[in-house]
């Protein structure tokens, strides 16, 4: 049996929402029709961060709205991307002159409503978008299918551009370091448990004891895989080293490491899977020179994890030290 | 094509040739009821092939669409298709804008009654709209394996009657449909699962087969 | 099926702490031998502030060792009180002279155990006690039976005693200032399913579509009373009705309101129970003048939440203001 | 009550009326196995009533005991008690310290082997030192009212040989802790739940009755 707490499924997002933006009263602003998050002081004279996408993510995007990382996020209803009329509100709302980079997780969905906002706004704003397709379980030698789901990654991008943003970065080196953290990134996601659907309080799959999915994204889809659970340093052994060839990675290198649970995942089983993950990077001689746990682009509540590896270089390390002050990120 | 057939239509497109707002208005009203009545089917298609949301997305977008519906004058099917867009526009995923799209190009068809003739040109260019912006060709397992065999009965029509048009062009909506059985997706999140999704029907195709069925009771 | 993320059951807690402090080796270090954590930068001349439990709680208490408020955390084994011998290792390695104050959850074992640890040091060490009772749900009118349990409110005399050790308060007026934040704290707590036993990977209770337990811990016991799921603006209500008289709340009083989650339960799920546990106070007359919002005491996967309210004073928010710089804590 | 006495009895204390060192060791390993085996048994038990942990916390404290005895001298009893008395010491939880302390007190019994009378005494002040930290009475629902009744039948044993009068023990100790079945728990976390786990046995219980009824095979 599983359940989704909420009054009912119409107002889940918006009632969220509301109860976020009191919650964080002093950081961040929510706008309700249409529907946007923007930062509680309104930052001039920088170039305009914007994400957004599904809700059922959080605290993905509107938990990093805030000093050094978005100015606006754009939720949609859950695992539905907003429409082009929010986002190109929110455009409107945070464009100061300089610009906006949009960063866009790589969905049918989300591609088309942030296109069409920004394509509404063509006459009058500068939008440059950011598309982050970080899931190499849906890497395909394909005809121009969707491609990569863009997943954890979004995290590094919009950390980093959000401090080059502040820092006052022009419009088109942000956009670049954005598809810069991208190139360099790759990210794999495996659950132990489905999702629960609000609507139907029914989990996404299901799964016989002992099995997992390899592969899944954040939308309680199946992975590519089905498999048998083994020792969590065997599995994490598994994701890394295909991270490592995915990326590119050589001895001496230096990444950051996100180890995101998926929803349901308890902080005792990501410390563990941040250890092997760094007991194997190691192994290779390649160096966590940053790492995040904990659950910051979730699948609702799904038990599950994704590792992602971001290579780094001295600039990317600068920009993601930096100060940021949102609900979800503060150093 | 004039006014002066769609009074002796009864105003409400059950007898003529042409298609009616009044019409187009019941045909679109009755296609909410159709997916408001089998929403959970298509959240379960999309369950197993998708992000199990399909049903809620099109059915909320709809729901909304019924209440434009119900305040407009009936005076022409673009009027009520583009109401139903409107709806649909202001619905996000990925379903909303394409179906958006789709029912907005019809929304920009003749606004008088419309032949068999307006009807075949009015969906092909919505079809074309579609197919460019979900760059989705037939096969690749999305609504666009129903709409396109529907749109081409459509335009080659000989039917004389609207009414009897539609029903065809369900029927080919239908057969393509049900052709998303056994394929593997090209387009959309069922193209993650790869084969895994390969015998699940895709739901924006079923409900493309759903709205020109609607048009029966008509 | 559910399943617990781990290598061997044996060595979950150990690894899970390397792991942990790996990720955050700026601010923490293990000791593991016998088994607990410290801040990597000691602060001396202060009152040590310092305490523990079983693990499964994450980010408790562990997640709390750092600047402005805990100098070192205790785990046991999941569910497991530490030893006492592990508590006054602990002690011994904080205490810089000006004593120690144990922030203990009110469970037999941890009881025991920490006051075992600080007889042992009765020579050596001045050691303080405030024990954290805030469940209602645990109310009897009994003989001496064990108590109201301690949860959530752990939080807040943490972050409070942290502030106030960390401005140099001595060591009594410490110990009082928690004492008076358990006084003035409740909590109550529900569960729509439970978590997962690491050990024999079950479920530790089973509920029939659309029940819930009433009155949980924190132990993934069940409640007392099984109840049907109704909205979640009606349970929050009843939830926070019951809280503001158990506290002794009157119109244009203060609360720092904490609405927890237990483990698995969504971040839209916890804005929803805020949202709504600020319109009944509200409709009371009663100011969330702080709110904390997310899963800071859990219950392993458990999927429900605890709100916990404590009337606040002046001092109380200036302490709760102080700057935090921990691993699940920063301001 | 003499080593003499202790020779007879071939060192493993299977004839003897005193109980040797070794015969302590062996029904420690005895017990060692019992609990090892009959983990999942109280883990449910303290699933259904507590925090499900019991059967893992005890068994890994007797393994780690059973470690320790392996290594022992096998001089006298108290040795053999105190070592596991320190397994348990390092064991935390609640079931950790109670029969740590419990067995300690065995532990600092008399450093040759034990007759009836020793017993009695060793278990008397061993038991009463549990109730007292625990605050624990009989009727409570914990290891306590196992530990009382059989504490009280080894006090006043009439019986000659260690072996009949811990039989005796351990009839009253299962007696005791079949009797928590049914009790509405004062003690520990099943009085969180009040009535709700009335009919579950107390692991603790269940485990002090399986101790006494290890020195069977002997
Ligand atoms: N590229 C595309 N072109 C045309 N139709 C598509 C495309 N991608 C997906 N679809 C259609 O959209 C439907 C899914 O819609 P919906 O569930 O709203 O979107 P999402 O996948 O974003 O959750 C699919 O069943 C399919 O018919
Ligand atoms: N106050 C007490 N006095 C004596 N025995 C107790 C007391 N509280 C609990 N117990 C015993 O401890 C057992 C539970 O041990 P354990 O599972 O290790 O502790 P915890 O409840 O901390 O998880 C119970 O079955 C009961 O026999
Ligand atoms: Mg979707
Ligand atoms: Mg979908
Ligand atoms: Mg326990
Ligand atoms: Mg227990």
């Amino acid at each position: 049996m599983s359940r989704f707490f909420m009054n009912e499924r119409e107002t889940l997002v918006e009632q969220a929402l509301e109860g976020f933006a009191e919650s964080h009263s002093g950081l961040v602003d929510v706008h309700p029709d249409p529907l946007f998050v923007t930062r509680r002081t309104p930052t001039t004279g920088k170039v305009a961060l914007l994400s957004g996408g599904g809700s059922g993510h959080e605290p993905l995007h509107t938990g990093f709205v805030g000093q050094g990382m978005l100015d606006a996020a754009v939720p949609g209803d859950v695992f539905t991307s907003p429409t082009a009329l929010q986002v190109r509100a929110a455009i409107q709302a945070v464009d100061s002159g300089e610009g906006t980079v949009m960063v866009v997780k790589n969905y049918t969905g989300d591609v088309l409503n942030f296109s069409i906002a920004a394509e509404l706004l063509a006459d009058t704003h500068r939008v440059e978008q950011v598309l982050v397709d970080d899931d190499l379980a849906t890497e395909r030698e394909d005809d121009g299918g969707p491609g990569r789901r863009g997943t954890a990654a979004v995290v590094a991008v919009e950390k980093i551009c959000g401090a080059a943003a502040e820092a006052g970065v022009p419009i088109a080196q942000v956009r670049d370091l954005g598809r810069r953290v991208v190139a360099r990134s790759a990210t794999l996601g495996v659950s132990f448990e489905a999702c629960t659907n609000p609507e139907t309080g029914r989990r996404s799959f299901e799964l016989e004891p002992g099995e997992m999915e390899f592969g899944v994204g954040i939308h309680g889809e199946r992975g590519i895989q089905t498999r048998v659970i083994g020792k969590a340093d065997d599995l994490v052994e598994s994701l890394v080293s295909r991270l490592v060839e995915a990326v590119g990675l050589r001895r001496s290198d230096s990444v950051l490491a996100i180890v995101n649970g998926l929803g349901a995942t308890h902080g005792l089983e990501l410390a563990v899977a941040a250890r092997q993950t760094r007991r194997v990077l190691d192994g290779q001689g390649i160096d966590i020179t940053r790492s995040l746990v904990g659950p910051y682009v979730t699948s609702l509540d799904m038990k599950g994890l994704s590792i992602t590896l971001t290579a780094l270089t001295d600039d990317l390390v600068k920009f993601w030290d930096a100060p940021v002050r949102t609900p979800a990120l503060v150093w | 094509m004039t006014k002066v057939v769609d009074m002796t239509d009864k105003g409400n497109g059950t007898n003529g040739a042409e298609l009616t707002g009044a019409g187009a208005k019941m045909w679109l009203l009755a296609f909410v009821d159709r997916v408001v009545a089998g929403a959970d089917e298509l959240t379960e298609l999309d369950r197993e092939a998708g992000d199990g949301d399909f049903g809620w997305n099109i059915s909320s977008a709809l729901k909304r669409g019924r209440e434009g519906l119900e305040g407009i004058d009936e005076a022409h099917p673009a009027q009520a298709f583009q109401t139903v867009a409107d709806a649909f526009l202001a619905s996000g995923g990925t379903s909303g804008p394409l179906f958006g799209l789709w029912f907005g190009r019809l929304g920009a068809g003749p606004t008088a009654p419309w032949g068999v003739p307006e009807l075949g040109a009015a969906f092909g260019t919505a079809t074309e709209a579609v197919r460019r912006l979900g760059k989705a060709e037939v096969g690749h397992k999305t609504m666009v394996d129903a709409m396109v065999p529907a749109t081409e009965v459509l335009t080659d029509a000989t039917a004389r009657t609207w009414r009897e048009a539609v029903s065809e062009a369900a029927r080919a909506a239908r057969a393509g449909a049900e052709s998303t059985g056994g394929m593997v997706a090209h387009r959309g999140r069922a193209s993650y699962l790869g084969e895994r999704a390969k015998d699940v029907l895709d739901p924006g195709a079923v409900a493309v087969a759903w709205f020109f069925e609607s048009a029966e009771g008509v």
